[in-house]
């Protein structure tokens, strides 16, 4: 067992622990905590796999800006007392079941694809950001376009959503 | 997978002295603003404690040592815990990515070893910084939430979504330079910026890039919560901000870590914008004295670089008056990331009509 | 690594997100469990990137943390906008629609 | 109305033109004002090592005099009591018994005399109203306590010791 | 790719007229002006590639592969920007009144134009997410935009919510297919590269089938499209049931026909079959127990997705015709259907009754429009299924599901005809809530005509391809 | 040319009546449409000795779906019975009030134009097509008019043949696809039906009887029957009973009976058997009746079961048997209805029990009544007689090996037609003396009456005059 090996696996039970915890934790800040943890994990992942480059958008963008927003969101609603309700010790068995089976039975075929010994290496500069680069605005120019598009509607969306109606209220008044 | 030990060493080494140096800046950089303060208010400032009262931020880090330790009780006990600890830890992370010097040679038993004044070269440099920063916020919005107290909270607030807000326009007046630069690794920037005058031109990416630095400077003040943006810390409504709770250490803590992040941006803003460590003449030098001692002398250029910003961030704390809130976020959305954008537009522009290589 | 254990480990990621979103009644951590499983998702996606030595899987990531953010601005203003309403975010409440 | 000072300046609220949107020469001007007052004389004094020159006029903790002798000026005659617009000074009269004479000047003495320093405004009038010289207001600064009780001054904590009298005495010949 | 381009500006267009426009009624005048506008853009794209095609010059592929356009997906193009177009000429008084950002409504239809375009040209599926996700972000929203109403809200946070987890899934069926075949341009997929099955490349597209059947709302993935056609304004439920779903579908064939056209073709009858029965039985049955047209028609829709599934198990030249004809069908009769239900206060059945008597036009109107959804011939409705359920007999073992489907479609009879009786045999006093003005019974004129020329002469719609 | 004229002169005129207003233009307007269509249905029957009557238009060349049309012998002479009610009915109604005129009578010329459709298409797609048109009409009259219950007996029917015709949907396509080049001409449905495996062949034949069983009705499928018979108006009744069974039965012969020979084999049994047991049941249900438009509706039942008995006995003389009964039933039929209609409308019911004496009132109407139910027994002389006698001739010929059986019991049904039938005319006529003074037939009605029994006492006496042309 390489010391790579060891990261991976550390990385891994890391990541494996922090994400049930994201699901069991009864307040949502914790879950918040736990997710930025398992990003920090997925993180370590790539760097393990010389993807530098996506480890830290990872983080700038999951854990930097959207679990903010989460923790942000979170925070106004005061939603830390544990006030959630819990579903019903059924529905708990139920989701567990089913995402175990889901697990169970994805993994169960892949065990005999032919694909699954293939080796992950490190090596390799594909994931350097000239490269990258170079990928992005050479083929996916126009995914790259699209994606300011979307951004766009994005935006207008939560304004649309955000903002509150003034002037129809005083008109209804 | 062969581990060179010695490599190791010497990174702890200077890991060990980078974070004691950025303690010692920051320590001192208290000492400074008091003294900055002071003489901008026609006063003297610190005197009594040692010669000019330097021993001044030592006495205040005792004082704060042996304080009252209070945990509010009804605080979220680890987060509460966490907090500072994150806040300080990411403060003194970025500190890994600056070229404090050029590589310096050490003539050993075992033959010459070149050694490089910086912790980690990777090639994403300018990117980790953002990373850095951008989970910086966590602290402050822990401390804020965890401290159980609506002024906490607001405060905390007010200061993650500054952080976040004038992080884009930090991030768009930088791509400014990079599409300049043509690399994000920071020991390439400064590589760059070799010298003073090319014969041709100024090296230093603020004679090529003024408008993305001021863009910069000004995003710098928000991130690192200083005044004129100090929005979490209005005394007049917010008594003292995120940290309103805590008390002892963990409040030095705090005030520790965002020396340390004046610090470490000033650092920043010299290595990206003003030639780093170097200065002008400096192959004359180089020439004239040994290995080991010219690369004193760059650090020494850096530091007086960082010196002159944090002296700068002082400078404008104690001239300008605070923003509303809703000015500070008008600035940031409305007028630095269109300048930025602006900015970025009229540098591709230019590189792409007139310095196109193709 | 062999690709089984990237494999293994996302999914087992996935469906620990697929898990929460089922179980959870709050929104919003349904919204991080489906946080969670588009980063298993793109954990396996580098993992392939790697083995099939392709940068543009890469670049999927890229646009699939683009997509995420984007729906993360339009989702927590939703959940927002409801809680503002019923002053909840349990998705319980969703199912008084039926009636 | 018109204003009855000139010190009221209404409010400029016309819209900011475009240089003043800018807020660079704004912001530079409030940067060269303070730059300029780096360079400012100091106004701190170091206190305790050094003091600031009280006016001619200042008025500060009151002082019983004595006589070149060393006995005590006051007659207890309460004039100062009366003048005083704070109504800070009591007193007790008590007549002098013989064999006293060195202490009390006249045959009539105040046996005890209080100043509520808390109360006291410092104007001076006791010292104009007294007919004896007894009473004076001294250049020193009244010095802090952490109780009300020490604020009221006793007779004793008032009158000249002898060693100032003596010194008063030197300093009298050296001018005389 | 000038209508592509054209949707991201004219949105922006529509924003800044947000900006300046205080009068509602010009956002309707000026989305109506741009969307005939994005029209006339689409039919010169399609003469444009013709042109071309003709001097042997045109190359499919655009962007580096990125997307493949063809007479078909072109002309698909034109038609639902038609169909929208009347769309906006029918509901826009009534967008007016859903909220105060009207010129944002209309810039988020834009939006969700782009990504219908997106998803009938896509030849990768990093397009097909793209498209996908910028056509169901502006639904997110629109289905929350009006604020008075509760409903609208729990409609918005519900579609959201099972909309971004259908993304997820999504996006696992994608890398799957990936790690399998190692790139992401449908046309390069092999499911047998190596001699035998591709095992992760079927659980991809399991993966994706399911993510899909959420955006179609096929069954058992269907479960939230009645209470958010429901919840959501009106103007943009029927917006939200026609083009937006039927786009989806159509990238939906294109997979399975282009990209997964060497799969087994028994696998794809069974799977696909499931669903198709699972989603035929649901949506009619349900259908047959709603009380609100709104809400039958929401169900309506599902039971209208069961029948489009058929061009997805078909996948062949007569799906093609079969997506073309059923897109147009369903979306003008189901425009025309709310177009009508637009103007009516009351959404139940008894709002109904009697509306012959006294708006003889609308029920008219109504009455195409439902009969198309029944698939009566003579309307466009009665082609539409005949094309798709052509096409699944194609496919071998299907005659059964056939069937079966169409004795659903009887039981759809029953819920539709009870609007039509309503109208027609009942007595009652029906309220407008909005005046039927010229315009209207021009565009609803229109619209009827359609349904009934396009159910004598299809032929008209696949000329192009 | 004559065979699109009488598709489009109902459509036209049809179309034409929605912009009437006025109550007895539109009348004139229909009646003067349907004679012309009666004309053009004549002339085109006589001239058919001369020339073949097929033509073909391209329609839709993506599908090879053509407008093809053909006049055959059978297709004409249904025609010609389809032109023959519609205006006979018209003017026996001619003085009755009916709300909303203009849609009514638009709606009936439209049933009209989709029955001349479905008995002169030659293309399988066309020919559903119009078999579908023919219905939507028909549905809307039975909903928007008649008695309280219409809308769910109506709607009942409409479900029932609805469903019949999308199942035959479901085959159609599946033997298109069968087609070589993708075609619904009618030789290359015959050559590819008749070349299809045997166990396609039967489901497609199930298929497609189910479709044609509900319309005509064959006994499993019946009961929407009788409640849209009672409910609706007379014309209407008539549409749907003397009419659109019709439409089934000669989907049976042109459609079904030749495109699947290996079906027919197999089914032609239990068809029968089917039919022989919707007779008896029609008749014993007729028997019990007290309502006498439910009491014609079950005899229709007997009526129809007979003639799918002739069609499968697979004679010849069988089959010129049931062309021959379903022309001449729907002509007594008709006058069944309209006599009923107008002892209704002059009695306010139709209960049985409740009426009486109608030969002291009315004579005129009591003769056309009693004609009209010796031509529904099928007595010599009546035309009713000639067509039961060829089937009964034809089943007796038939090489089933029940034959006899199958010719006994469908010979019950005649008896047991006669008791229903003439107790029916016993309890009205004559039965317990009524004391309501009621107007004899009108002028107008007289006139369609006596069309009506002049048509049953010339072919029940001179038949050649019809069995000539088959």
């Amino acid at each position: 067992m390489s010391l790579h090996d060891i990261i991976f696996w550390i990385l891994s039970l890391w990541a494996i622990v922090c994400a049930i915890f994201v699901v069991i934790s009864r307040n949502p800040v914790n879950s918040v905590l736990f997710l930025i943890a398992t990003f920090f994990a997925i993180s370590g992942h790539y760097i393990l796999m010389n993807a530098q480059f996506l480890a830290i958008v990872n983080i700038i963008v999951y854990a930097g800006a959207i679990m903010v927003l989460f923790l942000f969101v979170i925070m106004l609603m005061n939603l830390n007392t544990d006030t959630e309700p819990q579903k019903s010790r059924l529905v708990h068995f139920a989701a567990l079941i089913s995402a175990g089976s889901l697990l169970l039975v994805v993994l169960s075929a892949f065990r005999k694809a032919e694909l699954t010994q293939i080796p992950v290496t490190d090596a390799g500069d594909i994931g350097l950001i000239k490269v990258l680069g170079k990928t992005l605005f050479d083929h996916y120019v126009l995914p790259f376009e699209l994606s300011s598009v979307l951004f766009l509607a994005a935006m207008v969306g939560a304004m649309v959503i955000g903002r509150k109606e003034v002037v129809e209220e005083k008109s209804t008044k | 997978m062969s581990i060179d030990t010695f490599l190791i060493l010497e990174k702890i080494i200077l890991v060990v002295i980078i974070i004691a140096a950025s303690m010692g800046v920051a320590a001192y950089s208290t000492w400074a603003e008091r003294k900055v303060a002071a003489v901008m208010q026609d006063r003297i400032g610190p005197l009594r404690a040692g010669p000019f009262g330097l021993l001044q931020p030592l006495a205040d880090g005792g004082k704060l040592f042996f304080k009252e330790e209070i945990v509010p009780d009804n605080s979220t006990k680890w987060l509460f815990m966490l907090a500072p600890a994150m806040f300080i830890f990411t403060s003194l992370m970025t500190s890994a990515i600056i070229p404090w010097g050029p590589d310096f040679v050490i003539n050993g038993s075992e033959g010459a070893r070149t050694v490089a004044l910086q912790v980690a070269d990777i090639n994403i440099g300018i990117l980790y910084v953002f990373g850095v920063v951008s989970i910086g916020v966590y602290g402050i919005m822990l401390g804020g939430w965890a401290s159980n107290n609506k002024f906490s909270l607001l405060s905390a607030i007010r200061a993650a979504s500054q952080a976040i807000s004038y992080e884009l326009a930090l991030g768009l007046s930088l791509i400014a330079l990079l599409m300049l630069t043509g690399t994000l690794s920071l020991r390439t920037i400064v590589e760059q910026q070799h010298g003073f005058w090319d014969g041709n031109y100024f090296t230093w990416n603020f004679f090529k890039q003024p408008l993305g630095f001021i863009i910069f400077l000004v995003c710098s003040f928000a991130e690192l919560n200083r005044a004129p943006f100090d929005m979490p810390e209005s005394e007049s409504e917010l008594n003292m901000g995120y940290h309103l709770e805590y008390s002892s250490m963990k409040l030095g803590m705090f005030l520790f870590a965002e020396y340390i992040n004046m610090f470490i941006s000033s650092a920043v803003l010299a290595t990206l914008f003003f030639g780093g460590y170097n200065f002008p003449w400096m192959d004359q030098v180089q020439a004239a004295v040994p290995s080991g001692i010219f690369s004193l002398i760059c650090v020494g250029v850096l530091m007086a670089k960082v010196v002159g910003f944090i002296l700068f961030f002082m400078f404008v704390r104690w001239t300008l008056p605070r923003f509303r809130f809703d000015q500070l976020l008008n600035l940031g959305w409305t007028k630095l990331i269109p300048l930025a954008l602006f900015n970025m537009l009229v540098t591709g522009a230019v590189i792409l009509f007139f310095f196109n290589k193709k | 690594m062999p690709i089984q254990s990237y494999l293994f480990l996302s999914f087992s990621l996935f469906a620990i997100g697929v898990m929460g979103v089922l179980m959870r009644r709050n929104a919003i951590v349904i919204f991080m469990c489906i946080e969670l499983m588009l980063n298993a998702v793109n954990l396996l996606l580098v993992a392939f990137s790697k083995v099939h030595g392709d940068p543009g899987a890469q670049v999927f990531v890229f646009f699939i943390m683009v997509v995420a953010a984007a729906e993360v601005a339009v989702g927590l203003a939703i959940i927002v906008m409801m809680f503002r309403k019923v002053n909840s975010v349990d998705i319980n409440i969703l199912n008084r629609l039926k009636n | 109305m018109e204003s009855l000072t000139n010190r009221a300046q209404s409010v400029d609220r016309s819209p900011m033109t475009f240089a003043e949107k800018i807020y660079i020469p704004a912001l530079m001007k409030g940067l060269s004002i303070t730059l300029s007052h780096i360079f400012k004389k100091k106004a701190t004094i170091n206190y305790p090592e050094e003091t600031r020159p009280f006016s001619p006029v200042f008025r500060g903790l009151h002082v019983l005099n004595r006589d070149e002798e060393g006995r005590e000026k006051c007659t207890a005659c309460g004039l100062c009591a009366l003048a005083c617009p704070a109504e800070a000074i009591t007193m007790e009269a008590a007549e002098r018994l013989p064999g006293e004479e060195h202490l009390y000047r006249e045959e009539k003495y105040a046996a005890k005399y209080e100043i509520n320093m808390l109360r006291c405004i410092f104007c001076g009038y006791c010292e104009e109203a007294c007919p004896k010289d007894a009473i004076y207001l001294s250049e020193t600064v009244m010095p802090a306590n952490y109780q009300r009780d020490y604020f009221v001054y006793k007779k004793q904590d008032m009158l000249l010791t002898d060693e100032q009298v003596k010194q008063k005495r030197l300093k009298l010949q050296q001018k005389g | 790719m000038k209508p592509l381009i054209a949707t991201a500006v004219f949105a922006i267009l529509m924003m800044f007229a947000a900006l300046t426009v205080k009068e509602k009624k010009s956002f309707t005048h000026f989305a109506a002006i741009l969307m005939l506008g994005l029209v006339g853009l689409n039919v010169w794209e399609l003469a444009d590639y013709n042109r071309l095609l003709a001097s042997a010059q045109a190359s499919p592929d655009l962007f580096g592969k990125m997307l493949r356009v063809d007479n078909y997906a072109l002309w698909f193009n034109v038609l639902m920007s038609s169909c929208s177009f009347f769309y906006i000429l029918l509901v826009g008084r009534s967008i007016e009144k859903v909220g105060v950002h009207v010129g944002e409504y209309y810039a988020l239809h834009f939006f969700i134009l782009c990504g219908v375009f997106l998803l009938s040209t896509y030849n990768n599926l990093l397009i097909l997410f793209l498209g996908i996700e910028i056509l169901s972000i502006p639904q997110y929203i629109l289905s929350g935009s009006d604020k008075r109403n509760l409903k609208s809200s729990e409609a918005s946070l519900k579609y959201f919510l099972m909309g971004a987890f259908s993304t997820g899934i999504l996006l696992m069926g994608i890398v799957l297919l990936y790690g399998a075949m190692g790139t992401f341009d449908i046309h390069g997929f092999n499911f047998y590269a190596t001699g035998t099955l591709n095992i992760m490349g079927v659980v991809g597209v399991l993966f994706m089938l399911v993510a899909l059947g959420f955006k179609v709302s096929a069954a058992p993935m269907h479960f939230w499209t009645p209470d958010v056609y429901d919840g959501s304004p009106t103007p943009f439920t029927a917006f939200m049931a026609t083009i937006v779903k039927v786009s989806v579908f159509f990238a939906f064939m294109r997979l399975f026909m282009e990209g997964f056209a060497n799969l087994d073709p028994y696998w794809k009858v069974t799977v696909l079959g499931t669903i198709t029965v699972l989603t035929l039985l649901i949506g009619n049955i349900t259908a047959v127990y709603q009380q609100s047209v709104k809400r039958m028609l929401a169900y309506s829709s599902i039971a209208q997705a069961g029948f489009m599934m058929f061009v997805v198990i078909g996948s062949n030249a007569m799906a093609m015709k079969g997506m073309i004809i059923y897109a147009v069908a369903y979306t003008l009769a189901t425009v025309g259907i709310f177009g009508v239900l637009l103007k009516l206060k009351d959404y139940t059945y008894d709002g109904f009754n009697g509306l012959a008597k006294k708006h003889p036009f609308l029920a008219l109107i109504a009455s195409i429009c439902l009969m198309s959804l029944a698939g009566i011939p003579l309307t466009a409705g009665f082609f539409a299924k005949w094309f798709v359920i052509a096409a699944a007999l194609e496919q071998p073992g299907t005659f059964w599901l056939v069937i079966f489907a169409l004795v659903m479609a009887a039981v759809s009879l029953y819920y539709y005809f009870k609007v039509i009786m309503a109208m027609y045999f009942k007595t009652g006093e029906p309220e407008l809530i909005t005046p039927v003005t010229t315009m209207d019974k021009v565009v609803m004129a229109i619209i009827g005509s359609a349904v009934i020329v396009f159910g004598i002469a299809p032929d008209m719609l696949l000329a192009w391809i | 040319m004559s065979l699109i004229l009488l598709l489009v002169i109902p459509l036209i005129t049809g179309l034409a009546s929605f912009a009437f207003r006025k109550a007895q233009a539109v009348k004139a307007w229909a009646l003067f449409g349907s004679l012309l269509t009666l004309v053009v249905a004549a002339l085109s029957l006589c001239g058919i000795k001369e020339q073949t009557h097929t033509i073909s238009y391209t329609w839709l060349p993506t599908l090879g779906a053509s407008f093809a049309l053909q006049g055959s012998v059978t297709a004409l002479l249904m025609t010609l019975l389809t032109a023959i009610v519609f205006p006979l009915t018209l003017l026996a109604q001619w003085n009755k009030d009916i709300e909303q005129p203009h849609r009514f009578y638009g709606l009936m010329l439209l049933a009209q134009a989709g029955l001349m459709g479905v008995f002169l298409a030659h293309d399988l797609l066309l020919f559903y097509f119009f078999w579908e048109l023919a219905l939507i009409p028909v549905y809307f009259l039975a909903g928007q008019w008649g008695d309280k219950d219409r809308i769910k007996s109506s709607f009942k029917f409409f479900v029932y043949t609805f469903l019949g015709s999308l199942l035959m949907l479901g085959g159609l396509i599946y033997l298109y696809l069968q087609t070589p080049n993708g075609n619904f001409d009618y030789d290359t449905i015959l050559a590819t039906g008749a070349a299809l495996p045997m166990a396609v062949q039967n489901t497609l034949f199930v298929l497609f009887f189910i479709a044609f069983g509900i319309k005509m009705p064959i006994f499993p499928l019946h009961s929407w029957q009788a409640g849209a018979y009672e409910q609706t108006l007379t014309p209407v009744t008539i549409v749907l009973s003397a009419l659109m069974v019709k439409m089934g039965l000669f989907g049976v012969i042109k459609w079904l009976y030749p495109v699947f020979p290996s079906g027919t084999e197999q089914f032609g049994n239990i068809i029968m058997i089917l039919a022989l047991i919707g007779i008896i049941y029609g008749s014993m249900l007729a028997i019990v009746q007290k309502d006498i438009k439910r009491l014609i509706a079950y005899s229709s039942l007997a009526h129809v079961g007979l003639m799918i008995m002739g069609i499968f006995a697979d004679t010849h003389n069988a089959s010129v048997g049931v062309v021959a009964q379903m022309f001449n039933h729907g002509i007594t039929i008709t006058g069944l209805w309209l006599v009923v209609d107008m002892i209704e409308r002059r009695y306010g019911t139709r209960n049985m029990n409740e009426l009486g004496g109608l030969a002291g009132a009315a004579p005129q109407m009591t003769i056309a009544l009693v004609v009209i139910t010796f031509s529904s027994i099928a007595l010599p002389l009546t035309n009713g007689f000639v067509g039961e006698f060829l089937l009964f001739l034809g089943i007796f010929e038939s090489t089933n090996p029940n034959h006899i059986i199958y010719m006994a019991i469908a010979g019950l049904g005649i008896i047991l037609g006669a008791i229903y039938m003439l107790n029916m005319v016993q309890k009205v006529a004559y039965g317990n003396k009524k004391e309501m003074a009621i107007a004899d037939m009108s002028m107008n009605e007289r006139l369609s009456i006596y069309l009506i029994l002049a048509v049953i006492i010339i072919l029940g006496v001179y038949p050649n005059l019809l069995l000539q042309l088959l």
